[in-house]
């Protein structure tokens, strides 16, 4: 009968969230204990260098127009020896939602994400990160890239013989 | 009695003329009611002044009776104010003096 | 020291404590829900301020306090500013009638344990609780928004319906305690707590006093996830602390009503009579938020649905079933 | 003492009255009205009619006033509609401030004289007991009649709200 079926739906759960009491807890207390961020978890942005020591930042602006919140905004300009790069570069951390857009639209793989994400702070503007602030001095997750290095220079080599180049694949052929 | 029985009686009919006030001078639906339950209550005041003035419980029963009287007649009227004001959708009374079924 | 000034110092002495007492566990009772809520939900709850959080009562408190206290452009002041007051104060009087432990004896004098002990004792919590409609439907309408005045609606409708069962549950137990006064009641339970003798009189009052509190399984008036926060919106600060306050205060008065209803008041072995009193109390309202922590929210046709044509019928019939057993014992 | 209250009393009750009967705004009147009925409750309370006081707050500022608030709610009668008409904002509530203060006082020195009820307050005094045994023996055949009453009112009140669900009103039909 349906109204037995109601009376046991409605005393069954007191049991459960009873026993739910005297159980342990699966809170982790995050100032004390910290959690294992996972590799590829995506937090504050910074600014690589190349192995060189030399920004890696040429200052396309293709970040700036991937960024669906319109966080990050530079000035492009040009050194002595031809090399562009950012007068600043500014992002707003307050705005940003740390989706990584950025980073799969740098072609110098210059902005890259960590896993920093204690940012909070009382003042909005100090959120506001210059360039002197997201330089770093290391390459991030990408050592051996040296974009000048690469794009620098002219192709010499035959087709799949430069380095990190796969060899052309036979169209003709059935197996990869 | 604490009181004489006349200053009770006046008190009840001050009480019904305000009442009696609402019901003649307002055209809100909402407050001609009010006036209708500011009257009923005068009356129930002459009734407990009465069952004290002549030490009987007669009076107070008859004011459980008003009591239920009353609140029949509430809820009664106030769905026919819902109803009306579903039909023309105010409440005011002169929206409703013309005589058809 | 003249006698009167005695009597009059042992009242105020009286008043004054019920009063602290009354406010210190409704703020306790807050965290005591956060914490047994989080147990429930496998967190820890607020455990921060303080050890284990015993400081967070206050902490909201400082809280409530320091925030902007905003009042609506188009809300109706005064009725806005005075709402929370008068949700408040109808809880914080109904204690005056409930008795928490046999009288004491006190610099010779024979203190009862209540505030005044009314003959009417049933009647006045029964009007002072359909009172405590006017805060929340007041200041639902007074805030001038859409969801606090549906809140308003839904409340009033939900209080009103509740209420029958309530007192109609209430009816079996005046019957078998031949008295409208609380004291008797109780004194009525020395053998037998009324919730055994008469249990279905003791499940209708549990429910509907579940439903008077506007708490979980019942909380239409402000169910959180289609009014905003129903009538108490666009209320900030301390006004809404008041709200929230006296949320509580219903909480323990309703908790002492069932106690003093049908749990046998003061009654117990052992222990003094006011112990077992805030024993059974906690222990009611440690089941109100048990309930909370457990059941879903009502849909608002059942809970109408619920309400006027299963619970009335039902305490009509207990009504009815306990007249007749009692004349049938009679003779 | 309890002759002072009554005139103390019957002078709130007629001046919150007054105030409601002349309000615009209904929920104001309702207010001022719930006022007048807790002064009634109390002016029974001291003619020795504690029941019917307790009935006075239970049913009618309790239930029917809560029914019109309902109602009045329902049909969206707006409280800002004539917000500015009205005069500045404190005047406009002193008066149920102190109508309500006054029956509060009231009720608070009530509360505490009643232990003394046997000198303080009236000689004839209708208890519960009392109360009951008259109305269930003597008018016993009128219970019945109020009850069938109410059982009309309560069908009557189902058929209006039913008409007025339906599309087509059934007063348009007869």
């Amino acid at each position: 009968m349906s109204i037995w079926r109601d009376i046991k739906g409605t005393i069954e759960p007191f049991w459960i969230t009873l026993r739910n009491m005297f159980r342990p807890t699966v809170t982790i207390e995050y100032p004390e204990v910290r959690t294992q961020l996972p590799p590829r978890y995506r937090g504050r942005l910074i600014l690589t260098r190349d192995p060189d020591g030399q920004e890696r930042c040429v200052a396309c602006y293709l970040c700036s127009a991937a960024c669906p919140v319109d966080c990050i905004s530079m000035q492009a300009t040009e050194g002595e020896d031809g090399r562009r790069y950012a007068a600043w570069f500014r992002i707003n951390f307050s705005r940003c939602i740390f989706c990584g857009l950025c980073t799969e639209a740098c072609p110098t793989l210059a902005i890259q994400v960590t896993g920093d994400f204690e940012m909070a702070n009382r003042n909005p503007l100090e959120t506001v990160w210059e360039k002197e602030e997201l330089l770093v001095d290391h390459c991030g997750q990408e050592p051996g890239y040296n974009f000048y290095h690469h794009a620098g220079i002219g192709v010499t080599a035959a087709r799949g013989e430069n380095p990190g180049e796969d060899k052309p694949v036979n169209v003709k052929d059935l197996l990869p | 009695m604490i009181v004489p029985f006349q200053h009770l009686l006046i008190l009840a009919s001050i009480l019904f003329l305000l009442g009696l006030m609402a019901v003649l001078v307002r055209r809100n639906l909402i407050m001609i009611l009010i006036g209708v339950e500011i009257m009923l209550n005068a009356s129930g005041l002459v009734l407990v002044g009465a069952s004290a003035f002549w030490q009987q419980l007669d009076g107070q029963v008859m004011v459980i009776f008003l009591m239920a009287l009353t609140s029949a007649e509430v809820s009664i009227s106030l769905a026919m104010v819902v109803y009306l004001n579903r039909r023309k959708k105010t409440i005011d009374v002169r929206a409703f003096d013309e005589l058809r079924g | 020291m003249p006698e009167w000034l005695v009597i009059l110092l042992l009242i105020v002495a009286k008043l004054g404590l019920i009063f602290m007492v009354l406010l210190t566990l409704a703020a306790y009772l807050v965290l005591a829900e956060r914490k047994i809520l989080g147990r429930i939900q496998l967190r820890p709850g607020p455990n921060r301020v303080g050890p284990f959080g015993t400081m967070q009562p206050w902490a909201d408190l400082i809280k409530l306090l320091t925030k902007e206290d905003f009042i609506p452009a188009q809300a109706d002041r005064w009725l806005f500013m005075l709402a929370p007051g008068l949700a408040a104060v109808t809880a914080l009087l109904t204690f005056a009638v409930v008795p928490f432990g046999p009288p004491l004896s006190l610099f010779g004098h024979q203190v009862p344990l209540v505030v005044c002990d009314l003959n009417i004792g049933v009647l006045f919590f029964l009007g002072l609780s359909s009172l405590a409609v006017y805060g929340m439907a007041l200041g639902g309408w007074a805030s001038n928004s859409k969801y606090s005045l549906l809140g308003a609606i839904r409340g009033l409708s939900q209080l009103i319906s509740y209420e029958l069962s309530m007192g109609l549950a209430l009816v079996p137990v005046v019957m078998l305690a031949r008295s409208f006064s609380l004291t008797d009641i109780v004194m009525a339970q020395s053998a037998v707590p009324f919730a055994l003798v008469n249990p279905l009189a003791f499940l209708i009052f549990l429910i509907s006093a579940v439903a008077e509190s506007k708490r979980i399984p019942f909380d239409l008036p402000e169910a959180e996830n289609e009014l905003v926060g129903g009538f108490h919106t666009e209320y900030s600060g301390m006004r809404f602390g008041l709200f929230f306050v006296a949320e509580y205060l219903n909480l323990i008065i309703l908790g002492s009503m069932l106690t003093v209803f049908f749990l046998g008041g003061w009654m117990g072995p052992f222990l003094p009579g006011v112990v077992w009193f805030s024993i059974k109390v906690l222990f009611v309202c440690f089941f109100f938020i048990w309930v909370r922590g457990t059941l879903p929210r009502l849909r608002y046709d059942q809970l109408m649905h619920f309400g006027w044509k299963i619970l009335l019928p039902l305490s009509l019939l207990n009504v009815i079933l306990t007249g007749a057993f009692l004349l049938w014992r009679q003779g | 003492m309890a002759t002072l209250l009554f005139y103390i009393l019957g002078a709130v009750a007629v001046a919150a009255t007054a105030m409601a009967v002349t309000r615009r705004n209904p929920v104001h009147a309702v207010i001022y009205l719930v006022n007048s009925f807790f002064a009634l409750a109390l002016i029974f309370y001291l003619l020795g009619a504690p029941m019917v006081a307790a009935l006075e707050v239970i049913i009618y500022a309790g239930a029917i006033m809560v029914l019109f608030l309902f109602i009045i709610m329902m049909l969206e009668l707006s409280p800002g509609e004539d917000a500015d008409r009205q005069g500045p904002v404190p005047l406009q509530w002193l008066p149920v401030l102190l109508l309500g203060a006054a029956i509060l006082g009231c009720t608070l020195l009530l509360l505490q004289l009643d232990p003394a009820a046997g000198q303080q307050l009236p000689r004839w005094y209708a208890s519960p007991r009392d109360f009951g045994y008259t109305l269930f023996h003597e008018y016993a055949l009128a219970v019945e009649i109020v009850s069938f009453q109410l059982l009309f009112a309560a069908v009557g009140a189902f058929y209006v709200g039913r008409a007025a669900g339906t599309k087509e009103p059934l007063g348009g039909e007869r």
